[in-house]
């Protein structure tokens, strides 16, 4: 494309040449990095930190209510579990959103691939491969339907995806059969909740994950340096990468750790599971920032009108948008699947779908578009996993458990809300 | 480069650029284009002037696809084209610069500036060509006070978000750069550049449309002048043809002299 | 609807002598099991002096799993549970088995399942009382008949209605015009959809097999505005306040009554036994066809409850009197001797 | 606030004086309305029109798939009955929608309010004018917390409401408590959704409605012509009289048929719910549509920077919105608990607020703020009803009512998008 | 009307409507003013002039109490006052035309031109009135193409918006009028008009900011000039005392002979 832009002499002008941007040049120091960061904060941006704080404080409130138990290692590979189906539901999500767009019906698709998913194994017979994939390409069909409605005829997301919330709770149930469930006794997909990847694996896997992260990052580093660029301080690149080491192996530490109860068995392992939303989280990550792909679902998200004047197929975006939220709202299915090794008319109805979106904002995406990531996905839906978790070990009388889930959802938003609005006001 | 001396010759040699004929738009029942012609030529800048609320913007807006004219015709190098839609002009080499500007604002400078037509190594975008050429670009238009280029545009003024639109235009090398009303937000030594910009555009060949209510700027760097009156033109001829005074009559009366729209063409 | 919340004890410490997890399905298809099964149980256990947790997965799958886990953290040593569906239950009952836990079914049976005992009312049985209800209500008069059955996703809507459809199917007298099921047991969807099954009938329906009180009352409302509320016999079950007081006004045949306490302490006793080590006796054994076992049960039975033996609910201290026998209603409670 | 403005000659420049706004001096012939119509449908303002052809396609489909029952007195009365609620709830969501804002827990607040109504009369034994107005007030508090916690605090909606839809879902649980339903037999509540206005009164209140009309619309007429100020035709205005006395007559009439069932009783007059929903309809759209607070409404919607700039209270203004919204909820509560003389620990959860959101969409509010009407609820809320209502004549079985309902949704979402589309690209 | 001549005096006779003193306001890391000091006279007109980027706008916008100062005093009419809503600005009767405009474009050019302050009969709305008044203070504004004032002002084209927002602000008799770029998308009969409005309304006894790039309104219209330079104030006086290369000077260096800013004042 570069032959495309002027040349740097033909857009010159008679006068003095480049000037002002100081901001870019950047204090390379240790202290300006830290300076660079709270002025960030001052300034509005807080990131992750609302969703991290939440996470930090809900962590505390539990384990001073539950002390034996909570941080127990058995209960930190149960969380982790029971987290996955809401934080690659939110992930998916994270698509629409960034649109302005809502899909109400994620949820209940979710559950309509579970339906295909369990028909094809039981009743079709198929290996587990077949009907994973089609599994994810009826999400995938799914989603091109929604978006194309959207995109394409224009009807505003919200009754699209309403209809649908109806019509694909109707498409299960006849899937499925009425008050019925299929049970799926597959291996493969029960291990993936189920079963754990071997301690040794786990080990050899952590450590080379760790050793990546300190690689690419050592090796940007140099390259921007070479060039010249604005660039961290080594001294907090590599105080990053022990860190992010510390937390990966750490991890696998707790959860190689024989966690079973009874002495009679052994129970170790990460949960395969994770490695899966790791790698779901990574993906998406690239799409979103590093791909022009990614630009472009921000910048339609930002303004349409501004990314359609600038040549961008708005249309496109916003089916792929639901494609992708689709299909990943298929593979959370799988999950949820998995981890109950059945799925019933009702899959993915009910307060999924709130959940998730509640997951996702938490975690810091706007729904009028234009912000978001995936690790919001992530920290949100680990937000909202815990206060299940933790009122599970609480055992509360079901009105104060629907009671205390707001209260605390509303807790972890208010945090979020007042710091940023500090943030906003602060000088 | 290729045109060093600025020849602003009476007739049109050349084919023009852009051709509309009798292009008409409405919205719901308010007609704002009654029959508009309009040439524009490679290498020359046509100042498109007129009254607020004449049908400038819509005029450009129509051409550039963003909302297709009801009829008409549109030439685009001497063959008839279709704009649908702002791709459809782009693939053709237009450039705008909208007077609401568009930009996205919950991304930054060099992303708006590259946005649509993202540099790649791969499939990764090339996050560092990108940031280097749109600070040399910026650089260039005299912005002495913008922070940095990965600042927000949503923090920028008003003049720095303009700054932003033309540069975002200039760095593409189209066929047809229009640019609505470039200046109105810029202080003096920002003004300068553009018009100098505008210039050197056209001095490289490039057809070049500019909006201005400036007749100062017009005097300035236009080749010809097209003067629109309530939605039809009044007049589409090269600048030593008239001077500030009967531009400025077109423009508030549509007539001046001999020059300019009838009783009759009014009707309709 | 009691607010001990505590769940009892210290369930925190998880201390050797064990504890007795229970897990409640919904808040949504019955009113039951927060307002009678909860609190009876709490009772119970108090008083055998043993650790228990109960909780309510509101509905929803996942959560019972999510629960069923974080209980067997906390250190639970049995676990009893009424499964979502019997696939889901399963599942959980796998993961105690292989945690060590024992586990009971209440109140459903759970194909496939592992569980070690199961207490319950026989649910398709429920499904015949109310056929048979309906059909001593309407006689030997040729009569169209509607059914209104519960949540389609609810197996034990299903299990009601097939039930019922085992008892009035052979009755050549009556004619089933309509039959509807309703989501999540939402009484005023219920509501809509009968109305619409009634004027689609043009008001012929002579009496109408509703799964439970709350979709009796729905329906009762409509033939109110209809002003034939009395005149069509609605069956129900559950022997809630709202039905009975439906039923001693005559706008309702019968309900069926499972005497909630019976089942409760049945539970209870077989789950203290279980915590202190002893191998309960139980007097009866049910088949799981599909996992090809057979499962150590304690069977109780519902009961039919009409007009006359409203009494026998009061007398079993299930609804109040004073609950009961309100305004209007109190009248038909001297009738009755109920106080 | 006159005194305030500069005067005219203060104002007044040398040159020429107005000129322009052609557009204003307005064709005052009949054929001169109708073009304007056309013009402005042409325009892409469709107002009422997708909804009113939605209730037409529907009604027709379902006239023809039941021809005896569909467009019977007794089905038309239980229709305008079963719509009651959700118009009631919509009407209030209009508020919320207005600003941009959305309220999940708006279904569950109707459920709450219904409970405290519920245990005021049952177990408190106060009379049914105590019960109404704390349900009522109860709503209003509701909503003040709602409103604050979104307004002050700056909480996104969502969020707030997502916690609150569980939250309160608690405290209803709690309320209901033992015996999981509180019968309501009140005979006034009761009397709400099950018993009619007497047929005379019902024929006077309707005369009295179409004079009134007639009245207001002529004196407006000739008040504006007077002035010289744009006004329509004398003809068209007599037509609008006319035809609302037809229609208001002619649902007098069938409603006040014998529509009973069955031979022996009497069933006649119009239900008590529909005056009082008519009531609501007008005062809403009044407030909005004359009063300043309802400008405001539109213009925070519309821009909120831009009122907080004009002076507005943009805080006030949220606050309220939640206000209304759940007063209005606490108004559709009641409704609810009158057709069923009773109210469950669920009232009010599961989909009833989704349909009452659909219903203000489909009837032309808009999700993202600034455009939405009183009578937005009363049409989209008709459309929601005919499909429950049809489809319950039809009797299909669940799956499908499940599908079927998202088809039509979907159906009547698309024939309002297409309208909008078409008259956006028209020339 | 009660000043009909044009008093163009050196010194400040009156107490100063609105005086600042030392105002700052960051943005994050972003300082944007830097200790600005600033006085505003009754029956003058004071162009604010500076670089796109400068601090007009932001400036302004403390004023008006969009984003309060951070620190600093403001004084208005002799008293300390605290600006902290733009409620606090309108209470005052400060009145500012915005340079992003702030138009609802879900409503009507009316119900903007009243919004915030509608016009009422009891509780009802008095739309008649409005729609009159309206009209008649456009009509003065020389806006010939705008077709109905009932036009959602979506609708506008620039020069309309622009019109819209400054016939909304003259409106009200405020004490203080503050116009950024207000001429900015005005034709030339427009900002002709705009520039008389501006005379009258301090000849009226006003107060009135005018931000402008345009040197020759400034020359026209000013009775004073403040020139912002890099978020401080180079120079605050008297139009006669400087002409129009200084003020160039002022604005892009900041300093003009031995007007201006210090190095050291650069330095904080
Ligand atoms: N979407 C629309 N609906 C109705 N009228 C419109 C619409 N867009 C523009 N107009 C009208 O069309 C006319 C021309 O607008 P346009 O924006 O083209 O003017 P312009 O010549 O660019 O004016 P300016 O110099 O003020 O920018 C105006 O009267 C405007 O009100
Ligand atoms: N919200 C914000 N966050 C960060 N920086 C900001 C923000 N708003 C303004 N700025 C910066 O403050 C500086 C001053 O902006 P301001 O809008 O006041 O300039 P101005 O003098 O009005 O310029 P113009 O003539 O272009 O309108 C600019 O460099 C701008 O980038
Ligand atoms: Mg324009
Ligand atoms: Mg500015």
């Amino acid at each position: 494309m570069s032959s495309n832009t002027l040349t740097a002499a033909e857009a010159s002008g008679p006068q003095k040449p480049a000037a002002g941007f100081e901001g870019d040049r950047q204090d390379n120091t240790v202290g300006g990095a830290v300076r660079g960061y709270l002025d960030k904060l001052r300034g509005g941006d807080l990131g992750a930190l609302p969703a991290v704080l939440g996470i930090i404080t809900l962590g505390i409130l539990f384990t001073v209510l539950r002390p034996g138990t909570f941080l127990s290692p058995i209960n930190l590979a149960n969380l982790a579990v029971q987290a996955t189906p809401i934080i690659v539901l939110a992930m998916g999500l994270v698509f629409v959103l960034l649109l302005g767009e809502i899909d109400l019906s994620a949820g209940v698709v979710s559950g309509v691939c579970s339906a295909v998913l369990a028909q094809l194994l039981v009743q079709g017979g198929f290996s587990w491969p077949v009907a994973v994939l089609a599994a994810i390409a009826a999400g995938a069909v799914i989603g091109l339907f929604t978006g194309s409605l959207v995109g394409m005829v224009g009807i505003p997301s919200f009754v699209v995806t309403l209809a649908l919330f109806l019509g694909w709770q109707g498409v299960t149930l006849r899937l499925i059969g009425q008050g019925g469930t299929v049970p799926v006794r597959e291996p493969v997909i029960r291990a993936l909740a189920n079963e754990n990847v071997p301690v040794t694996i786990g080990w050899v896997l952590a450590v080379l994950v760790a050793v990546a992260y300190a690689v690419i990052e050592l090796w940007r580093w140099r390259a921007k340096k070479a060039k010249d660029l604005a660039h961290q301080p080594l001294l907090l690149v590599v105080v990053r990468v022990v860190l992010m080491a510390v937390v990966v192996l750490g991890v696998t530490a707790i959860l190689n750790q024989d966690r079973a109860l009874s002495a009679a068995i052994e129970l170790a392992g990460i949960p395969y599971a994770i490695p899966l939303v790791i790698l779901l989280l990574l993906v998406v990550t690239f799409v979103l920032s590093r791909t022009s792909f990614g630009r472009h679902m921000y910048a339609v998200g930002g303004n349409a009108e501004a990314a359609r004047r600038a040549g961008i197929n708005v249309t496109r975006i916003r089916v792929l948008a639901f494609v992708i939220s689709s299909s990943l709202a298929a593979v959370s299915g799988i999950l949820a699947t998995s981890r109950l090794s059945s799925v019933t008319p009702d899959a993915g109805a009910g307060n999924t779908l709130l959940y998730a979106v509640g997951a996702a904002v938490i975690g810091g995406t706007s729904l009028f578009g234009g912000r978001g990531r995936a690790r919001d996905a992530l920290l949100g839906g680990l937000v909202i996993a815990i206060i299940a978790n933790g009122l599970g070990l609480l055992g509360v009388a079901a009105y104060l458990n629907f009671v205390i889930t707001g209260g605390v959802l509303l807790l972890a938003a208010s945090v979020d809300a007042l710091a940023r609005r500090r943030a906003a006001t602060a000088r | 480069m290729s045109a060093p001396e600025r020849d602003r010759d009476t007739t049109a040699v050349d084919r023009p650029t852009l051709e509309l004929r009798g292009v008409t738009k409405s919205f719901g029942a308010v007609r704002v284009l009654h029959g508009v012609h309009l040439q524009v030529y490679p290498g020359k800048v046509t100042a498109l002037v007129g009254d607020n609320g004449a049908g400038k913007s819509t005029l450009i807006k129509g051409i550039a696809g963003i909302h297709p004219f009801d009829s008409g015709e549109v030439e685009f190098e001497g063959e008839q084209v279709n704009l649908h839609s702002p791709r459809d002009a782009a693939r053709l080499g237009i450039e705008v610069v909208y007077q609401d500007l568009a930009l996205a604002d919950n991304l930054d400078v060099v992303q708006n500036m590259f946005l649509g037509r993202e540099r790649k190594r791969g499939m990764v975008l090339d996050e560092q060509s990108m940031e280097q050429a749109a600070r040399e670009t910026l650089g260039k238009l005299s912005v002495r006070t913008l922070k940095s280029v990965r600042q927000l545009v949503s923090s920028l003024s008003g003049g720095q978000r303009q700054t932003v639109a033309i540069a975002k235009a200039v760095l593409w090398e189209s066929k047809l750069v229009i640019l609505d009303e470039p200046t109105a937000a810029l202080g003096v030594a920002q003004t300068r550049q553009v018009l100098d910009l505008v210039r050197r555009l056209a001095d490289a060949g490039h057809a070049v449309v500019f909006i201005t209510h400036n007749m100062v700027d017009v005097f300035e760097v236009a080749d010809r002048v097209a003067a629109l009156y309530l939605g039809r033109v009044a007049a589409d001829v090269p600048i030593d043809q008239v001077d500030r005074t009967q531009v400025i009559e077109l423009i508030t009366s549509g007539r001046s002299g001999d020059l300019g729209l009838s009783a009759e063409d009014l009707e309709d | 609807g009691d607010d001990s919340g505590g769940g009892g004890g210290d369930a925190g410490g998880g201390e050797a002598a064990g504890k007795v997890g229970v897990i409640l399905p919904d808040t949504a298809s019955s009113a039951r099991w927060e307002s009678a099964d909860r609190p009876l149980l709490e009772a119970a256990f108090e008083e055998a002096g043993v650790d228990y947790d109960i909780q309510n997965a509101q509905g929803d799958a996942q959560q019972m799993a999510t629960i069923a886990e974080q209980m067997i953290t906390g250190g639970a040593t049995v676990l009893a549970i009424t499964n979502l569906d019997s696939a889901s239950g399963a599942a959980i009952q796998r993961q105690a088995e292989q945690q060590g836990v024992q586990t009971i079914d209440y109140d459903r049976l759970t194909l496939g399942g592992e569980s070690d005992y199961y207490v319950s009312f026989d649910n398709t049985e429920v499904g015949r009382l109310q056929g048979e209800g309906l059909a001593q209500c309407l006689g030997d008069q040729p009569a169209n008949i509607a059914f209104l059955n519960g949540s389609p996703d609810d197996n034990n809507a299903t299990l009601f209605s097939e039930g019922a459809h085992e008892v009035l199917d052979p009755m050549t007298q009556y004619t089933q015009v309509a039959e509807q099921a309703v989501p999540e047991w939402d009484n005023q969807q219920a509501a809509t959809i009968f109305e619409q099954m009634y004027t689609q009938a043009g008001g012929d329906i002579q009496g109408v097999l509703a799964a439970n009180d709350g979709l009796a009352n729905a329906v009762i409302s409509i033939l109110g505005r209809n002003n034939v509320a009395g005149t069509v016999p609605v069956t129900g079950q559950d022997a809630t306040t709202e039905g009975l007081q439906n039923i001693l006004a005559g706008n309702q045949c019968m309900t069926v009554y499972k005497p909630i306490a019976d089942e409760a302490n049945a539970l209870a006793d077989l789950a203290v036994a279980l915590v202190n080590g002893e191998t309960p006796e139980v007097d009866g054994e049910v088949e799981d066809t599909e996992g090809g076992r057979t499962v150590p049960a304690v069977l109780l039975d519902p009961v039919s409850v009409f007009r006359d033996n409203v009494k026998q609910v009061v007398d079993d201290g299930f609804v109040e009197a004073a609950d009961l026998c309100t305004g209007e209603y109190a009248a038909a409670c001297t009738e009755l001797g109920i106080q």
